[in-house]
């Protein structure tokens, strides 16, 4: 079971931990496996490893007192229903309306709609073409029920960076709390949760090369939550469950990696990003690029071809040792097509075309040349048994799109 | 671990998929059926040549995954040669069996192909009316 | 910030992960980075890495379909929280009534609290001075309304194992569902599901030398229960959020070895406990054993010394490199003094002297002579200057105790 | 990372538990305090000798933890030879202070203290009403 040599371009789906960060997690696994509870030098030694996480991990969005306002949970998700259930079960007195948006990840969608059967109403705002949330919508949203706004920074299909500071502005003025979803932006781009006035912020472990089974949240002081798992008490009662020491230390030694090298991995991955989607526009005919051209994460991209279907392009692309992730449905559990795709416009023959490419530090610069050297031959083999692209005026006239930007404006 | 290997597909599977057999139009058909919708991820055409009751010839084209175009073409092998009969008994359980089994959520692929055979059946009876 | 040498005594509160646990984890993390829905080649391999540990896992406990049955989550806290308020939840409409000891670990306390306040209703059954749940207690409180009996397999502050099998041919009969704690007793002495009847089994991962920040939950095929996170969908819905792969194949292996090697390890740690007991008990006048004499784990005491304060003790002896855990409520981050030893009868100032010793098989002979050699004085010490002591005549009246047991019982 | 070391406590406040001074008791005591409850984890007797005022002999007894024990031997010292108006000042703060600190959740055992001498200068004043 050797794992064969690969090119990757879905790091979104697993980041691997970088070799700093499993050398810093090392010996907390077999040397220092104090508990933080414990009274004795090895707890000691446990509860500094864990505040040091919280600062180094409070540092990298700005946060003023990290060992009151960090926390760490398993991951993205229970962050998410951390922040979501936690807000809105204690605060439920001060009114039932919580905004969000209509490309939140899957986890904020369904959090959302589990708080819809416990008797909070929900309001998703649209975005445009390019994934932005429309600001007016959310302000004309707002009532005096109004206790909560979950919108992500950054999404995680269109790589579109979200007007965060904007709708912080908004939500202090109304005294309504905001939860960003962080998962794809920390560490990415530059994020601090006091300029843009962030009460709730969930991060991601292992979208920054730390571990994955943890997650973190920020809660400012001041802003109140309900723990959602009931246990002896651990972190200040909101999140009970024995520390996972080791994990928490990768995590902050990834925070203090991302914070350094976030300039450069930012330029790197947004450069081999954009000689990608260069060369696929180029190559590849009917093919389009989404998201916003420059409000945009620098490691994300969302390609879409004409008149084939993503998962046997994922299938081909695999056999070459190639790993790319697509929209398609056919290619997810539930066989649901994006929501996100469906948010910007895309219609579901479009959305079925949609390939996902989501870069990191590891990729080389020779990987893009290996995927443009192989994908137009397996677009076009799959095109020719195709009976979408034989009867392509047909199909196309089906949808008239406006989405075929250019790709200098990047 | 399981018979089944990357994309969740038997060796079998990728092997139509890779090298489908029957693919392409046949202009002058004697039947052309359709099965599936884009909407849903998948789309599959088929072309017969049929004489004395028999298909003698077929083509396809599909738009979808790799298990909807590997079922494409290993249904167009199960029923070329074979009786319109034979053809129309075809099951997705036989399609899915000759390909040593798709994954569970890709059992709906092979029904495709069985829709598109009946589809064209269909449309053969239809125009010639005395034959069926 | 280097750990000094110790000598622990205190593993409950964490163990070292296992060399061996360690190594097979270790790919996991760089390498083989993969997210089980990954459709590629990377992906297979982390569904792959999960189904072993899923079976690795299931063996331990006798799980009879282990992929559909094992489910992991991020440690034992969320798997009772997921066994109970899922359970409870999604049955609501068969009963509201759930049984449960008045010695489960604070996480079950708290959850059963939790769901008191939303609409349930819950009976705590007693235990006798052994920490043995009254069986016909059990049985009264029995009800129409009764859709749930949570109690744990052993305890995880006095060792005592609780008469499940018993529980599980009653709820068997009643139709009831059975769920256990099974946090400090699997891998420890043999576990079966089916042989007890138990519908869902909380499992650690660093009880048995595996990592942190991974727990399991068994769940019967057959017996319902509804999601607590909600998110992408992963683990068949149950449990959403990206897995947590190099940990579960951490807690995969650490099964497999804890099965192998149960029976070594039990008979080595109950004979060090047995050697610790009988010297303190010789060595230290007015010093009591708890817990059940032969129902117990092998590898926990709870030994009570009249007259001192528990974490007097334990800063004593983390002076000698040497760890242990109290139940002094002085001890503890609340203050409150342990349940589980007011269940067994024990007074306040009786409490305040418990010492938990927790072995493992790292532990080494030399360990018990060291404490052996300390233990004494620090007492004689501590006794000197304590009041309690010396009118000990006054306080001990206060209480006439029948715990006095026989260590040659054991 | 923080001036507290193992067990949270400072390296004064180990110094006072592990070598607590004027341990034991005064037969002859001119006053006796105790605070505390054993129920609550800790009981502190205090014994003195007072001479014109003046605190001139302090010896105490003490169950309950390291920062019980400590607080108590701190106070202890901080008392020694002073007048009783002076002892009757004593703020747990001061003896907190004087330990160089105590974690947040053991400040209630420097209150253990000063309520031990509250409670033996009340014994004194109740023997000896003309004095207070
Ligand atoms: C924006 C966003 N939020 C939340 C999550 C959930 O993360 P996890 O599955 O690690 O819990 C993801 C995962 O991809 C994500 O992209
Ligand atoms: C019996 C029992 N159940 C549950 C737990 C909770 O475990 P964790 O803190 O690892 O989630 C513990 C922890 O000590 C325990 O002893």
């Amino acid at each position: 079971m050797d794992t064969p040599r690969h090119i990757n371009f879905d790091y979104a789906a697993g980041y691997p931990v970088d070799p700093e960060v499993f050398k810093a997690m090392a010996p907390y696994f077999t040397e220092r496996y104090g508990n933080p509870s414990s009274l004795y030098a090895l707890g000691v030694e446990a509860r500094e490893a864990f505040a040091e996480a919280q600062i180094r991990v409070g540092e990298l969005v700005g946060a003023e007192s990290p060992e009151r306002e960090i926390f760490f949970t398993s991951g993205a998700t229970e962050s998410n229903n951390l922040a979501l259930k936690g807000y809105a079960f204690r605060n439920r007195r001060k009114g039932n309306h919580i905004i969000t948006s209509s490309i939140e990840h899957i986890s904020t969608i369904n959090i959302t709609k589990y708080l819809e059967r416990n008797g909070f109403a929900v309001t998703r705002i649209p975005v445009d073409k390019y994934g932005v949330i429309k600001i007016d919508a959310l302000k004309a949203s707002i009532t005096d029920e109004t206790i909560l706004v979950s919108i992500m920074y950054a999404n995680n299909e269109l790589g579109t960076v979200e007007p965060i500071s904007e709708v912080g502005k908004i939500t202090r003025e109304k005294k309504i709390a905001l939860h960003v979803d962080g998962t794809v932006a920390v560490g990415k781009i530059p994020v601090d949760v006091v300029d843009d006035n962030i009460d709730i912020l969930t991060m991601s472990s292992n979208d920054i090369y730390g571990p994955k089974g943890v997650g973190g949240l920020y809660v400012r002081l001041g802003t109140v939550i309900e723990p959602i798992l009931q246990g002896g008490g651990q972190q200040r009662g909101l999140r009970s469950g024995t520390e996972d020491i080791p994990s928490t230390v990768g995590f902050g030694k990834a925070a203090e990696l991302a914070k350094r090298r976030m300039p450069d991995d930012s330029k790197y991955t947004s450069g081999l990003r954009d000689r990608l989607v260069k060369g696929m526009l180029n190559e590849v005919e009917d093919s389009y690029i989404h998201g916003h051209p420059t409000k945009r994460l620098p490691d994300i991209a969302l390609v879409r071809v004409f008149g084939i279907e993503g998962e046997a392009i994922v299938t081909e692309l695999d056999r070459e040792g190639i790993y790319i992730s697509t929209g398609s449905a056919c290619a997810s559990k539930t066989l649901a097509p994006s929501h996100v795709l469906e948010s910007i416009g895309l219609n579901e023959i479009q959305r079925h075309g949609a390939l996902q490419f989501s870069f990191s530090r590891l990729n080389r610069e020779g990987d893009v040349d290996k995927l443009l050297s192989v994908l137009p031959g397996v677009v076009k083999r799959l095109r020719d048994i195709s009976p979408v692209w034989k009867f392509k005026d047909r199909f196309l006239e089906m949808y008239t799109s406006e989405e075929e930007e250019e790709f200098e404006q990047f | 671990m399981s018979q089944y290997g990357s994309m969740g597909y038997t060796e079998k599977v990728m092997e139509h998929f890779r090298n489908p057999r029957n693919v392409g139009e046949i202009k002058d058909a004697d039947a052309v059926g359709s099965a599936g919708n884009p909407v849903c991820g998948d789309l599959m055409t088929i072309f017969l040549k049929i004489k004395d009751k028999r298909i003698v010839d077929i083509k396809f084209m599909t738009f979808g995954c790799g298990a909807a175009i590997a079922s494409s073409s290993m249904a167009t092998e199960l029923v070329k040669g074979k009786t319109l009969e034979e053809a129309a008994n075809l099951s997705k359980q036989a399609i899915a069996d000759a390909l040593d089994g798709l994954p569970p959520i890709k059992m709906h692929c092979s029904v495709l192909a069985t829709e598109a055979i009946e589809a064209a059946l269909k449309d053969y009876y239809s125009k010639h009316p005395s034959k069926s």
